[in-house]
């Protein structure tokens, strides 16, 4: 469409922008205030005297590669973990025909909507039971199955042309040799989405590790947060803007990284 | 290279869910054979094609490759090599990859298959694009690709699903010739699924005419254009499609209304008319003479004429709302002409308007 | 693919199947132990002596009516308001030009990537200096703009082919008619996929509400959980599946309802 | 109905980022006339096309409606209407409602409404598909459809886009009767793109033969094939193509090798060649003769025969790599056969080697 008439969008589009950007740009811009600074000019967008000082102090207070290193591991592990079952799930859903499918499938779907904040308890009580409390075990095991991983591997391999699997099929490809030399790499860019999405929820997850994890050594990012937003922790907004920004950096690498595929994302195939 | 195999199907029948898609279908494809199937699209001709390869299963009756059960064997003893309509070639892999792989999982030695490989990337004049990938290949070189996947497997049936309807039409005729050209040099037996009648006169020893789940004739291309066994394949084979006109018998004549078109029945058939029957009255368009109008002939009007060139095509109006299609080399006839209109009585084709059987 | 060789595929998908729906069914069994039971035998599948008393307490002692009412107030605003501002900001990148498109573009899909945790505070602030805070648009405004729907929503309309949009602009439809009148009914079962997900996360929303929203009356469902499961709130386990029970409900019935759409999700587009 | 409009184009060009996909174009499209845009994907003429329909700018140039900038004008001022190539109808409508949607938004009343769907669905066999929304309908229902909803507007120039490249073979011959129909009801100008010849040979008053942005021909389908201006239109029309031999001038003859393909060059052309030139010498397959081989023939074997029906193609080979297509009725020839050849002297085509010009 033509080039005029966008005054009116550009309105609309900087409204929008305000309310998704703004905060972040807070964040970034209260970290580097002091903490008299911060009370007295929180909404100021740039610090008039931008200190340094929460990031150092922050340096001495944590672990903070500790933290980073803990949230890093348990983030990859679940991934991985994560893109794995869910494929297996998928190819399964896809390609096999088994009793119960269709209601299977509904099952698993219908997981997405129970919210996590309701099976928290029996998720802890299992973990619990099984003697995993304040192990990295305990915090990944329940994460490892997710219905939207199968739901959008099954998606994904829904627009895999049939008769690509009918070539391999006549030409007596064994189907292990299928799923490596073949739908792994046609779904890379699928792989590499989801995955993003799984590392970058892992990453945030807040509340299922404070519920497992009471060991300090094995705190991850978000608990750390929680330390100085809480009612239990301090109010030092600045400090814990620092730890904020902090925590977004590795999300934001990831993201500069494979923007490519993310922002193609969930829809393409690898198929041209 | 081993010889082509014979395929047999016995009396073979699919049903998906309650609809029969095929119905008790016989067929013999003999050895190094190359057989076309021709039919509209939904007519089961993929579907048997499928079924020949096993990949769809048999609902009834039996596939039989040289005489033994298909459906037993596995596909490294079939030895099958399938080009699909939309190549399929793994997009994840470079034209000589895709070429490379099934030989390289069934541990052909390095030396046979590089030898194999660059054969082929000749013949098929794609070493320029042997490493890229699927898409960075034009339409023909796609489907070039993938005629040399089949082709490197060296096996004794090859299975052809419409490989030619994707690309631009300027170059099916090369692709047509290539095909040919593959054909004579290996003595595979080749199945080959079309809806295209010109690429099935083209290339077919036999063509097998599908239509309904049902085959409707098996013949050579001359034996289907010249003596088709039912009205279906009459309409289905010849463009400009044959002209067709329900007439009454009468007298050992055969009239339209006024309009005498067969004047001597028994010269044309021995087939034994009931006075007043009404049948088919068929005439291609390259059949028809138009000349100078005398009292004997049918007489009509043209009323267009479009130059295809090579040939002509004119339209001629015999009576309200009846027109021969007629084809012409002659450029001297004009619109609004007044023509006789002479039939090449050899050529004359009548069915039954019941069950559109020939009844020459 | 054969029928055979399942046996290895059905275990899998059990294990699975374990991990994704266990933790649901225990739930539902224990809001119908009581306390005594749950205590003793909490990971017991069937109730030894099912009781529906924890559903009473529940009616009695909070206003159920009332919470489920203002969840799915507070959702529904959220799930409209999201849906529009995504579909209009979705239009406009992908049939407008302008200048830092991309740009702008790279950056909504970023704040995907930034926890909702690091933003928590200085949309906080920004909420309490407009003096919005324990009000209901306190709670919407912040969720408003939402970078996913833009993103799914481009995406949508990238599949929409082009020819339908020339074919009647050549025919001179004004552009708000192309939108109600082709865009909307196009994208009907985006609309209601993704405005399912809006609604359940919204649903789902505990922590932000817990730090506007300090009025037990406007409370949320997950806050009134938050009561009975909290380090503050008691330790009732069978009272606070009960709750969770009935939190899981709604989401569940419009999963059922829309499964069609839901199951074949993000990637349609409603064009055959 | 309105007379159809004059379409100038008058030094167009188009460029996509850095590649000028068309050069200074000039085409004059007459008020009703019927003018096919034909050549290889891929030659601008779809470009062209959506140039005139303003859908893409122009880079340079104008374009004129009835010796007004079109530029300038809104849609409605312009009063186009567009088939496309996927058919573009709304999904979520169905065929009546495709064919009423503008009509409705611009107020149209509903009698007026009401009588021109009748008319169209009537004309164009949709009636009993009315109520069926796209998805529901087949591939030349569908195409029908776009067809009535471009009909519907009445107005004085029609666009088509390929509209007939993506339905069956079967019924295109069909879907080409019916916009011929629809041009002699109404006096519409109409451009129509296609890459399909025998499409562009049997709608066009005129064809503009495309290639690589340029206009290469324009004229009646007579004139281009038979007088094709250089070498591309010459081998881009015709099927099967043009034989094309690279010969060499010698003593008013033209040679290949020992072979004398003509022997008094004065009789055919009035260009003055040099001597020992090379030039490309052409002849179309219908207009060879086989002979019985005598000592003044060019003589040669015949390799192969494929059997149309209507029509033989056969291969001869008269050098070694050297082989000539040939059109023949007669079915007597076999494989193996030593015929001579004879070239119609009237239809021979000359074409100079570097620029391609035809020198006739």
């Amino acid at each position: 469409m033509s080039k005029s008439k966008t005054l009116g969008w550009h309105l609309f589009l900087i409204v929008i922008c305000l309310i998704a950007v703004l905060p972040v740009v807070f964040m970034l811009s209260n970290s580097f205030k002091t903490l008299r600074e911060s009370y007295h000019s929180i909404l100021q967008l740039i610090p008039l005297h931008p200190t340094l000082s929460n990031y150092k102090t922050l340096m001495q207070e944590v672990n903070l590669f500790g933290l980073i290193w803990n949230t890093f591991f348990m983030a990859t592990l679940v991934t991985f973990g994560k893109i794995f079952s869910s494929m297996l799930a998928a190819s399964a859903f896809q390609y096999y025909d088994f009793r119960w499918k269709k209601t299977l499938y509904f099952i698993f779907v219908a997981t997405i909507f129970v919210p996590f904040t309701t099976i928290m308890i029996p998720n802890y009580l299992v973990i619990a039971k099984l003697n995993l409390l304040n192990t990295v075990v305990g915090v990944v095991l329940p994460q490892l199955c997710d219905a939207t991983g199968i739901m959008l591997f099954t998606k994904a391999l829904e627009k895999i042309p049939a008769s690509l699997l009918e070539v391999a099929a006549i030409d007596g490809i064994p189907r292990w040799r299928i799923f490596v030399n073949l739908l792994i790499p046609m779904l890379r860019p699928n792989i590499i989405s989801i995955g993003a999405m799984f590392f970058i929820n892992s990453w945030n997850e807040y509340v299922w590790p404070t519920l497992i994890l009471k060991d300090k050594n094995s705190f991850t990012l978000p608990l750390a947060l929680q330390n100085y937003i809480s009612s239990e922790g301090g109010t030092n907004f600045p400090l814990a803007m620092a730890l904020s920004s902090i925590m977004i950096v590795v999300p934001l690498v990831i993201y500069i990284l494979f923007q490519r595929f993310i922002l193609n994302s969930i829809s393409s195939t690898g198929l041209k | 290279m081993e010889n082509g195999i014979k395929i047999e199907l016995k009396a073979v029948s699919k049903n998906f869910k309650k609809t029969k898609i095929i119905k008790e279908m016989d067929l013999l494809v003999n050895p190094g054979e190359f057989l076309v199937l021709l039919g509209p699209s939904g007519c089961g001709k993929s579907t048997t094609l499928r079924m020949i390869a096993g990949l769809e299963s048999v609902s009834a009756g039996e596939v039989l490759f040289d005489g033994k059960n298909a459906q037993k064997m596995t596909s490294l003893q079939k030895n099958i090599a399938m080009v699909f309509q939309d190549y399929a070639l793994y997009p994840n892999m470079t034209v000589s990859q895709n070429l490379e792989y099934a030989l390289k999982v069934h541990k052909v030695e390095v030396d046979v298959r590089k030898q194999r490989i660059n054969k082929i990337l000749k013949t098929l004049d794609l070493i320029k694009v042997a490493n890229n990938y699927p898409s960075q290949l034009s339409g023909g070189q796609k489907q070039r690709t993938a005629l040399g996947r089949g082709m490197i497997k060296q096996s004794r049936l090859f299975l052809l699903d419409e490989p030619l309807s994707n690309i631009d039409v300027q170059l099916r005729e090369k692709a047509r010739d290539e095909i040919q050209y593959i054909h004579q040099q290996n003595q595979q037996t080749i199945i080959y699924v079309t809806h295209d009648q010109t690429e099935a006169m083209a290339l077919g020893d036999r063509i097998a005419v599908m239509d309904n789940g049902k085959i409707q004739m098996v013949a050579t291309p001359d034996e289907i254009y010249n003596h088709p066994r039912n009205l279906f394949v009459a309409k289905f084979i010849g463009s400009p499609q044959i002209n067709l006109i329900a007439a009454k018998v009468n007298n050992n004549c055969l009239n339209k209304g006024k309009l005498q078109l067969v004047n001597d029945l028994k010269q044309i058939t021995a087939y034994q008319f009931q006075e007043e029957e009404e049948i088919y009255f068929g005439i291609r368009p390259e059949n028809i003479q138009l000349t100078a109008p005398k009292k004997e002939h049918v007489v009509g009007i043209v009323t267009q004429i479009t130059d295809y060139g090579r040939y002509q095509q004119i339209i001629v109006e015999i009576a309200t709302d009846l027109t021969l299609k007629v084809i012409s080399n002659d450029t001297t006839t004009q619109v609004g002409d007044e023509v006789g209109v002479v039939f090449n009585t050899d050529k004359i084709l009548l069915f039954d308007t019941q069950n559109g059987m020939n009844l020459n």
